[in-house]
């Protein structure tokens, strides 16, 4: 979406009625049994629900559901670069991430953010290395990815949306990449977190708390987007980095079934 | 591995430097250099009030009636003849622009250069469409300066064997004014590199090849990769941090500096650096 | 950031010599390059540093000023990054040039020390819900010569280790109202404790091996790197892959082995040589600027 | 299309040998054949040797390339160069149109020296074209200097398509006013393409 500075965002100081609430509601992690809240136990993903062809304009499109996290991803292109730029004979990609006002519990702002803006470039970083750049000099394809809902994992399931909508505009790539996230706290390490499960810095003090992204090509057994934040040992990060490879693994037949699919819906 | 020291606690250049003689006819832009006429007007000097001013800041350099100011940190002012080391930045129609660390770039027309296959050969379109392939943005060549355009930028040429690109080894940019002219810059030192010391300020510091088969089908622009021995990698490393190291103590560079540097260095390991 | 162009026999010289452990300045793969710093330079700050890693310059600025907390951590100061890519470093900086760096430089700091062990933000309030501590660090970047992550995360710890926050004392007014008596006395200060503040260390992949501290030559050899932040204890902080290659989850962990071993080391260094500079007390000779 | 496989990206799909080779949308690692396009696998055999290729069903994501046919429409002639917009390669219509050029040594293949820009191209006019490099930052560089290549449809002043009377004039059949033209030697596949374009 072109951003339109002169667009009057309502007044500056307003906030969210939560910020007055007494003390703010602080659900701990996990239930008196050691459960997650949602049932789920403690590797297991939430549904996946994914579908390629959402948006008929675009090129490719796709749409990620993980029970409430919601991802949304057109890509365009290629088409010719506008910006004067060097003369280069590789393609070049552009993603832009970008949170809908209304998908987190506080509104956000039409402006890009920080945060947006960091999450773009690591959604870049995951895309670029699988997709076949030298096919298309001198052009752009452009990937946008709006969650539309966000409970928790949404730059995991950015990537995994945004590489099956890559495939399915026919944009020549070497591998898919897929995407896990997981959420690690003492020794408790909870795959797919959701919105309250993931790593917020103002928790309690404790070794290995923190969360990690990991994108991976399953077919080139290669490392594509790496994240964390939060402190850890680094063994239990190697650990944990392990465990999200295997996780991708396992989505890969799903997500491979599920781009045939669509193919095949096209005819 | 990981050397962190105060900065008070290093050794600061301008503390060892005993160049300093050289301070006396030091000047600033404005500074009357002489009141005298019978002087002639140089590079770096303006008349005003029939007296000699400088315009740059530098040392005031004399040949005979001839009155010049020499700045200490500068661009490249090209002279025809002069050997450089240039990096290509753009292909362009029949020419191909260079970086030679002058005020504007350098050019090198497609006429001005050697192609496979002889040397007196017409440029046909093929070889137009081709230049990408002989030379692209970010090869580097050795070449001489040929002629100065109007607007002062110049056009070079590698007309001969000993110019052309460059294969593997390694750049060192120091001033200009600190490479001293002489009759060779191409120079195979005894410790096992070979050096260019370009008049732009680039040095280009490379194994020394083993054989010389520049006229084989390739015609110099096909490059050897293979790797270098760490003995000769070993030199190269040496050699770069001594030509820096002189070039920290506004050191004249030239093959006999080099090399005095280069065997006062061997009782210290080659792993310090500067830069 | 500032591109070199490089030609392609150059790239495998550097490549190569990366394979055997001797690289174009005589370094070898998880070497450094020698880094002078120096804190307390800019008077006007709580506190200053300013770091030379060989041709790189960040200096580093850290105001305290009283602000509010944030909703929901009513009882905690906070840390604010800012990176200014100076046009000074190099033209491309000038406008808006630099914006892309600076945000990334930025988001991973404040990735690495946003936990709650990297700084006692607890000890940054005032009054509970109303008053705190913000402290604003401002990076610039003086001249780029390759890995201004690391120069800049280093920068950051010295810059804090030197950063004096007054003590402040809250008064009952007259009304019931809180009034804060702000200490004018420059001894009457509280410090802060570094010991668990990360450094970021970053591992640029080049051929079949990695390296530490590239160069600007190297980065541009480099498709993919790897930046940690690591503590002084061996804590990895923030781990993030940058570039636009992708790695191996073998090498991948290679490379965090590297850099925890290497970052241990950074660590404790820099606080020795901190605290070598804080022992020297007056007898401090400034240096600044000239060099 | 038969009923045949389904590929995606990063799927291996035979090991490269001495009797296959790959076509489009496929890529080689390690002596395995991988498909780099979602789409189907087509086999064929080339020169005794089976051609692996992956088609994907929907329009390709062509851009063009060194050599390839492209039609093109003028939008500006100076002098030395006129400018147009690529709309098609080959037979695939572009989704976006792709900056090109024509210097004024490419028009036509004899006489280089003597070309007047404007009496070869004028603005609206549908060219075929062969992309001669992919120049600069800008724009393709595009060439007419074959009997086959050069304007295939063209508007007269008065408002009429004209046809080509030779291969450097075209005239208009209503007003017969004769212009100048550098005129293609149309083939068979561009005016099944024309006809459908206008």
């Amino acid at each position: 979406m072109p951003i339109d500075t002169r667009r009057i965002t309502g007044p500056e100081t307003s906030q969210t009625p939560y910020s007055f609430c007494k003390e703010p509601e602080k659900k701990a992690l996990l239930d008196e049994n050691q459960e997650r809240w949602d049932g789920r136990s403690h590797d297991q993903m939430r549904p996946t629900f994914l579908r390629a062809g959402v948006i008929s304009q675009a090129k490719g499109s796709a749409y990620i559901e993980l029970n409430k996290t919601k991802v949304i991803c057109a890509v365009y292109g290629p088409r010719e670069i506008t910006r004067r730029e060097e003369f280069s004979m590789k393609g070049q990609l552009t993603c832009e991430f970008k949170f809908a006002t209304f998908s987190c519990q506080l509104r956000r702002q039409h402006q890009p953010d920080n945060q947006e803006k960091d999450l773009s470039i690591q959604l870049l970083e995951a895309l670029e290395p699988a997709v076949c750049l030298h096919k298309f000099p001198k052009a752009q394809v452009n990937v946008y990815a709006t969650v539309l809902e966000n409970d928790g994992s949404a730059l995991a399931a950015a990537i995994t949306c945004a590489s099956v909508a890559l495939a399915y505009a026919g944009i020549e790539m070497y591998d898919l990449v897929l995407s896990a996230s997981l959420r690690l706290a003492g020794d408790i390490v909870l795959l797919d977190p959701s919105e309250n499960e993931e790593f917020k810095p103002q928790m309690d003090l404790q070794v290995n708390n923190g969360s990690l992204t990991v994108g991976y090509m399953p077919s080139l057994n290669q490392i594509s987007a790496l994240t964390s934040s939060g402190e850890c040992q680094l063994d239990v990060l190697t650990k944990a980095i392990k465990l999200c490879i295997e996780n991708c693994q396992k989505v890969y037949p799903v997500i491979q079934h599920c781009l045939m699919k669509s193919k095949n819906l096209e005819e | 591995m990981a050397d962190i020291r105060l900065a008070s606690a290093c050794v600061r250049t301008a503390d060892v430097n005993p160049n300093r003689q050289e301070l006396d006819n030091l000047v600033t832009p404005g500074d009357i250099i002489t009141s005298d006429t019978g002087f002639m007007r140089g590079h770096g000097t303006y008349m005003e009030d029939d007296r000699l001013h400088a315009s740059v800041a530098g040392v005031v350099d004399r040949v005979n009636k001839l009155i010049c100011v020499r700045p200490l940190k500068t661009r490249y002012h090209g002279e025809v003849g002069d050997v450089v080391v240039g990096r290509i930045i753009e292909v362009g129609q029949r020419r191909w622009k260079v970086d030679t660390h002058s005020k504007l770039d350098s050019i090198l027309m497609l006429s001005s250069v050697n192609l496979p296959g002889g040397e007196l050969r017409r440029r046909s379109e093929e070889d137009e469409k081709m230049m990408r392939h002989y030379l692209k943005e970010g090869d580097l060549i050795s070449a001489e300066v040929q002629s100065l355009f109007m607007d002062g930028s110049l056009s070079l040429h590698t007309r001969s064997l000993k110019y052309g690109k460059l294969g593997q080894g390694t750049l060192v940019t120091v001033s200009p004014s600190l490479v001293k002219r002489r009759k060779t810059h191409f120079h195979n030192l005894p410790c096992g590199a070979t050096i260019i010391l370009g008049n732009n300020g680039y040095i280009w510091i490379a194994p020394i090849s083993g054989e010389e088969n520049e006229d084989s089908a390739g015609g110099g622009y096909e490059q050897n990769l293979e790797p270098v021995s760490r003995i000769d990698r070993e030199v190269i490393c040496r050699m770069r941090n001594c030509v820096l190291a002189l070039s920290q103590n506004k050191m004249m560079l030239f093959d006999t500096s080099i090399l005095y540097t280069y065997e006062n260095s061997l009782k210290f390991s080659v792993s310090f650096s500067f830069f | 950031m500032a591109d070199v162009l490089l030609s392609d026999a150059e790239k495998t010289f550097i490549l190569h010599g990366i394979q055997d452990n001797l690289r174009e300045d005589g370094r070898g793969c998880d070497d450094y390059r020698h880094m002078e710093i120096e804190t307390d330079v800019v008077s006007n700050t709580s506190g200053s540093a300013r770091l030379r890693l060989a041709n790189t310059d960040v200096l580093v600025g850290v105001k305290a000023e009283l602000g509010v907390p944030e909703p929901i951590k009513p009882n905690q100061g906070r840390l604010e990054f800012f990176v200014d890519c100076s046009a000074n470093a190099t033209p491309e900086f000038e406008g808006r040039g630099g914006e892309v760096l600076a945000t990334e430089i930025s988001t991973i700091l404040s990735r690495a020390y946003d936990n709650p062990n990297a700084l006692d933000l607890k000890s940054l309030s005032v009054i509970p819900g109303s008053q705190c501590w913000i402290l604003y660090v401002d990076i610039l970047l003086l001249e780029c010569g390759g890995n201004l992550f690391d120069a800049a995360s280093i920068a950051v710890k010295a810059a804090l280790f030197s950063t004096k926050i007054p003590n402040v004392s809250v008064l009952k007014g007259d009304e019931g109202q809180m009034e804060l008596e702000i200490s004018d006395d420059p001894y009457d200060v509280k410090q802060l404790d570094i010991s668990s503040c990360p450094c970021l260390v970053t591992l640029s992949k080049i051929g079949y091996f990695h390296v530490v501290d590239a160069s600007q030559k190297e980065e541009a050899c480099c498709l993919a790197r790897v930046i940690m932040g690591i503590t002084q204890t061996g804590l990895v902080t923030a781990l993030k892959k940058e570039g636009s290659g992708s790695l191996d989850p073998e090498s991948v962990f290679d490379m965090m082995e590297t850099g925890k071993k290497v970052g241990e080391i950074l660590g404790k260094n820099l606080t020795a040589v901190l605290k070598e500079e804080a022992a020297l007390g007056k007898k401090r000779k400034l240096v600044g600027f000239l060099r | 299309m038969a009923k045949s496989v389904v590929c995606i990206p990063g799927q291996k799909l035979c090991r490269l040998s001495e009797e296959n080779c790959n076509g489009n949308g496929t890529y080689v690692r390690n002596g395995y054949v991988y498909s780099s396009l979602a789409g189907y696998l087509c086999t064929q055999t080339v020169n005794d040797k089976v051609l692996v290729e992956v088609r994907s069903a929907k329009d390709q994501n062509i851009v063009p390339s060194v050599g390839a046919i492209v039609t093109a429409k003028i939008t500006n002639v100076n002098p030395r160069f006129c400018k147009c917009l690529i709309q098609n390669v080959g037979q695939t219509q572009l989704r976006e149109p792709f900056r090109g050029m024509i210097r004024k040594e490419d028009v036509r293949a004899t006489e280089k020296d003597k070309v007047e820009m404007y009496n070869c191209f004028r603005p609206g006019d549908i060219i075929v074209a062969k992309v001669l490099s992919l120049g600069d930052a800008h724009s393709y560089i595009l060439t007419t200097a074959e009997n086959e290549l050069g304007v295939v449809l063209a508007t007269s002043d008065a408002g009429y398509t004209m046809v080509p009377i030779s291969w450097c004039e075209m005239q208009c059949p209503h007003s017969l006013m004769k212009e100048q033209r550098k005129v293609a030697k149309v083939q068979q596949q561009y005016i099944e393409y024309a006809d459908n374009k206008t």
